[in-house]
């Protein structure tokens, strides 16, 4: 599969070579880790180093970390099994929950069964135009019952970064559990649980160039939480059921690679999206760009671009199709009966019509800055064809 | 699928064919029945034109803005009447018709009503013409 | 890793041959499966190709079926999404729950959760000296407020088969829910859902020569049971997270490997039993099994062996150490505190001093005949070497 | 860990040496000294017999019942005042004891109470012998 024509990093990344080959190394040790003959301790040690190179990455002690199947079990472990070891499920008196309304479905539908399931209260917190949740309206909202809360580090879709460390701080000082869920950061910008002192923090290692089912949990030293996968004594007795361990080897390698280039492709990141944002200005009407105004605020691999006029669902199938382009969008066909528009953007209070309109770019490292020029080109020629078919109809 | 990063749908090869390379994407300025159709819901809209005479379809041309399926549904439509006699298109089946855009995906099935009010449209032009 | 020595497959089976060339396979198509672009369709295609020959497997249809992170996810998910479907977790009048005392521990941990978090009632059956837990046990447990029995469909330590489809057909018509840890059972022996009538019923590849960290629940067509993992769409909206596409490519190809040999694995082990547990009555003084008198009851894998007077975690030890051979225990040095016994063996009535006598045996695909004599003479070497060592003492 | 098949520690270099090739586990004939002691949790026993003439332990021997790791603190303590003078022997710091069997995993550390008590009981075979 060729990668020029890639712009979506955001959704998965394809593996780096040092995790297929760490894959390959590890399926021949088939040991379960949890023997203690001495074959398994092979896989065994093999858990412990990748747990020291992904620590690393997330900025942490080993010991901090839990394997999961990725984000999202990670994410609910991180919230159900906060609230319950808080008592706050499993008693008649319901606590209070607060999220930003950008996050990730995993956070958001875990807040609605908590709702639905156990009568919780749940402030769901709309970010501001630029797509930022401060810590002032986190702490507008806080009550006396309020028991955790979950904001993300880097929005998906526009790539806004959250002040997290000053709602760290906020959260810290009352007692109230922070989860961070660090999906989109962890392994694409520079990220240190320690510094910004959350509680939990969860992570995909298919995100940063590992493979797809495996990511993890960091944990506070201290904490502890109840688990989500109740069973044997995995993980410290934290996650039953033998370990994926030939995909934990690939991402501890994939940790120990991606954090050596970090800086170097942060850097290069930045420059790519002035490049490609200045090349579609000048080659495509009508583009605007939703997002922070501060490019400090946002990470520098996502674009979230709106051509004004454009059915952007059209054009990326015309992406898609004609060029092997792929990018992925703020709003789809759903149905007859509703349309289907990006939560982030409308939170952020974007138009219906501009959410139609709306691409979100994002590109990683394997990007290469003649693939910038291609796409761009592509994309004004789809812009084009797709001007020509609509100028004579309303819209 | 709320809180996901949000995707265009897969498409058969008909849909492909007829978004990419829409050969009946244009204007005709001199047209003898004309209509513009949508889906509130959705937004998209279709509008076609056609030049018919001695009950033939000399031509037929759309404009579209919608989704990569809508695009195509105008395509389809008119490539299957242009050229032809209205009283051999008014023979289309409703078979034909549900089958004319080739598998879709749930979400575009709504593509389909569109193409269904376009050839119930071919009807009332042809009463008066009679 | 050489495989002559392994007899430990009921913890974890080497990879087949298929399964890693699936795998590798699919490590290049990186698609996420839930993108629509044209690329994304090839994992979308291999996942649903994988579904149909775990479907073959597991004896149900590809709709039935939702793929996890191992067994232990899915014995969670069975578990505690039922119940919160059936409204009891979340809900102030506690229902009852019954579990065999041989389950896993993955089962016994969710039991206790239940119990500690929200209050249920749950009864664990004993099974009989055999190992077996009858449908007249089930039913003579059962309470106006049950909502949900799970038994396991093979135990892990001594290999009984449990009667689950009389109990299925108990159970169907009160309207409780049945679940099954078909952990030890699905690609081992002929498994087949429909047939056995249950609701829901977990599975696991690593234990049929498929990778670790995947496998799946069936749910029976017409229930739904609310998620574990909250999250997309991915899954029908059952199961979020990205999928493990690489890792359910491979236990799609295990799964097809293992049913077209699975009838004559099933003779060849019966046959390896036979030959197995004469020789070691033969070679090794003092030797028992325990586990149903009647074979029809037991996997052919499974060996649960004591040794009268010998120390089997000593033996153990001698057999890795000397001789490359994997077993594992009934019995575990714990602390100073508490000796660790198998909870199986206890609930099936075996003495303490008879418990710390036992090694499990289990064998697999590619265990050879003659593997089995070089066990026996490691056995019996070992034997002598300990009671050697201890005949002057106590024991 | 409720539930898991049970499994043998992982052992040291030190531990699987002693045994899987105990040179000292036979029995003397004639001792001078001996002893026998044991884990009531977990009942393994370690008995040593000594034969010790003008305060030299001319031979230590044991024998054993028990875990891999207790099989090998009998070998051990053998070993380490095997045709030693009992005076040397008594020298031995609580340092060197609690490292002679090499890095523990919790659950083998109480083994190591077992080695004290064999250290500790040498201190009374001196006693009287003075
Ligand atoms: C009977 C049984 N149930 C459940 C499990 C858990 O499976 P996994 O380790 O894949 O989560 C196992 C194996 O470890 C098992 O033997
Ligand atoms: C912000 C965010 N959180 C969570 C997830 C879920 O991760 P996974 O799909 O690995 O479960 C994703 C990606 O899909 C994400 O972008
Ligand atoms: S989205 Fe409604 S017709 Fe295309
Ligand atoms: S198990 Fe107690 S000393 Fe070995």
């Amino acid at each position: 599969m060729s990668l020029q024509g890639y712009f979506d990093y955001n959704a998965t990344t394809p593996m780096c070579q040092q995790a297929i080959d760490a894959l390959n190394g590890a399926l021949f040790d088939f040991g379960n880790p949890s023997s203690k003959y001495s074959l398994a301790n092979i896989s065994k040690q093999r858990l412990e180093n990748a747990r020291r190179q992904v620590a690393r990455l997330v900025g942490c002690d080993s010991s901090e970390l839990t394997f999961t199947s990725g984000g999202t079990e990670a994410n609910n472990w991180a919230i159900k099994g906060t609230l319950t070891s808080r008592g706050s499920i499993g008693n008649a008196q319901p606590a209070h929950v607060i999220v930003s309304s950008i996050e990730h479905s995993s956070v958001l539908e875990i807040a609605s069964y908590l709702e639905r399931v156990f009568g919780f209260e749940v402030t769901r917190i709309k970010p501001n135009a630029d797509g930022i949740v401060s810590a002032k309206a986190v702490e507008a909202v806080l009550r006396p019952n309020t028991q955790l809360v979950s904001i993300m580090l880097v929005n998906n879709e526009v790539g806004t970064i959250q002040p997290v460390g000053e709602i760290s701080t906020l959260l810290r000082a009352r007692g109230i559990h922070f989860h961070v869920d660090g999906v989109q950061a962890v392994g694409k910008i520079h990220v240190n649980a320690h510094e910004l002192g959350v509680d939990t923090m969860s992570f995909a290692a298919h995100k940063f160039y590992g493979p797809k089912g495996v990511g993890g949990l960091y944990v506070r030293q201290g904490l502890t939480i109840e688990p989500l996968l109740h069973g044997g004594d995995q993980e410290g007795g934290l996650r039953g059921g033998t370990e994926a361990v030939a995909l934990i080897v690939a991402m501890g390698a994939a940790a120990e690679a991606i954090y050596a280039v970090l800086p170097e492709l942060v850097f290069r990141a930045a420059n790519y999206r002035i490049t490609f944002s200045r090349l579609l200005i000048e080659y495509v009407p009508g583009v605007s760009f939703h997002g922070p105004s501060d490019p400090e605020q946002q990470v520098p691999y996502t674009l979230s671009v709106c051509i004004d006029g454009i059915r952007a669902e059209a054009l990326a199938a015309i992406l898609d199709q004609m060029h092997g382009i792929q990018v992925s969008l703020g709003s789809a066909c759903a149905n007859n009966k509703t349309v289907s528009l990006s939560h982030v953007l409308v939170a952020m209070g974007v138009s219906e019509r501009a959410i139609k309109a709306t691409l979100r770019v994002s590109f990683g490292q394997y990007t290469e800055e003649q693939d910038l020029k291609r796409f761009v080109d592509a994309m004004a020629q789809g812009v084009r064809s797709l001007q020509r078919i609509s100028k004579a109809v309303d819209h | 699928m709320p809180g996901c990063e949000l995707r265009a749908d897969m498409f058969n090869e008909i849909i492909v064919k007829n978004f990419s390379d829409p050969a009946f994407a244009s204007e005709l300025d001199e047209a003898t029945a004309s209509i513009e159709i949508g889906n509130p819901v959705c937004g998209d809209r279709i509008r076609v034109q056609l030049d018919v005479t001695d009950g033939l379809i000399k031509r037929a041309r759309y404009q579209a803005w919608g989704c990569a399926t809508s695009l195509a549904t105008g395509n389809v439509f008119c490539a299957c009447i242009d050229g032809k006699p209205l009283s051999v298109v008014l023979d289309t089946s409703n078979d034909d018709i549900e089958t004319m855009l080739g598998e879709l995906e749930p979400s575009q099935h709504h593509c389909l009503e569109m193409l269904r009010a376009l050839f119930q449209w071919l009807k009332q032009i042809h009463a008066p013409a009679k």
